[in-house]
């Protein structure tokens, strides 16, 4: 259940900053230097989160109940703790085909390569 | 589907594609190395052809001898066609 | 899987921050004006994260692949994304009595209220 009896309203001042979300990251294997072992792809497009996570924290944003207080407490006192943070709350895979350390043709699945959605935690 | 080495072919699960993987030599000879499913796609955009075309330039892994493709229609990765820019003077 | 063919380290610059660890953060109901539906307990240690998510991420930070990624192409180019960032990677719950909108007094288990660890994701 979260909790959802919240205190004041937080006190956000300065510049409204855009809000979390995914924002798009391209990633380069040739450019990171894998493609000395990475046969395909190349280049994937991973996505990532950005953007700040501030009271009162909108539910596609999934909090946990720790984001919610936390956030809660950074908005009445800053010094208190950061608000939460906009990380990715689903990831999904990507297949690979790789040589590895015995030369041999590899394809695999790794796991947790492509942000799928952002949230606060 | 597609058709792996031991010409044998296999049902891709839903949603996923046909790759293959071809090694072709200085003097043009051609070894086919891997066959399968796709499962996974990075960019969206990628695999949608119906027919296997090489369109990025080969990773330097052997030379750069590999060559890589995947596609979207039944047993469409028994062969390969190429289309990548050649790799710029050095 | 973790991706662990790195490319070149990160060329991390400036002060060096606190990395990303377990912190303090002493939770009073009470001043969150949530008194008027909590009977017990009136606070709590939550705990937070906090600190640097910086490359190379260490293995007790259990980042995801994306994690490794992102931070890897923060190293080398900051303004490509930002680096991933230090969230709650274990959370537990706490046991709250409260009276609920029918008057009743109702003991609940409230999720995901405690940090037990930290990450970068």
């Amino acid at each position: 259940t979260a909790l959802t009896r919240g205190g004041r309203s937080g006190g956000g001042s300065g510049r409204r900053k855009t809000r979390c979300s995914r924002r798009q990251l391209h990633v380069n294997f040739k450019e990171l230097g894998w493609d000395d072992w990475i046969i395909a792809p190349l280049d994937y497009e991973a996505h990532h989160c950005e953007g700040v996570c501030d009271f009162p924290l909108r539910s596609h944003l999934e909090p946990t109940n720790h984001a919610i207080i936390q956030t809660l407490m950074n908005s009445m006192d800053p010094d208190s703790s950061p608000p939460s943070c906009c990380v990715p709350s689903k990831l999904s895979p990507i297949s690979i085909l790789y040589i590895d350390s015995g030369n041999n043709v590899v394809y695999k699945q790794y796991e947790d390569m492509v942000v799928e959605s952002c949230g606060c935690r | 589907q597609y058709e792996e080495q031991r010409n044998t072919t296999i049902r891709c699960s839903k949603g996923s594609r046909c790759y293959g993987l071809w090694e072709k030599t200085r003097d043009g000879e051609i070894h086919l190395v891997k066959q399968g499913c796709w499962t996974h796609i990075g960019d969206q955009q990628e695999c949608h052809d119906d027919r296997c075309v090489v369109t990025t330039t080969p990773s330097q892994i052997q030379n750069g001898t590999y060559r890589f493709c995947c596609c979207s229609t039944n047993m469409c990765n028994v062969n390969f066609t190429e289309d990548f820019p050649p790799p710029s003077p050095t």
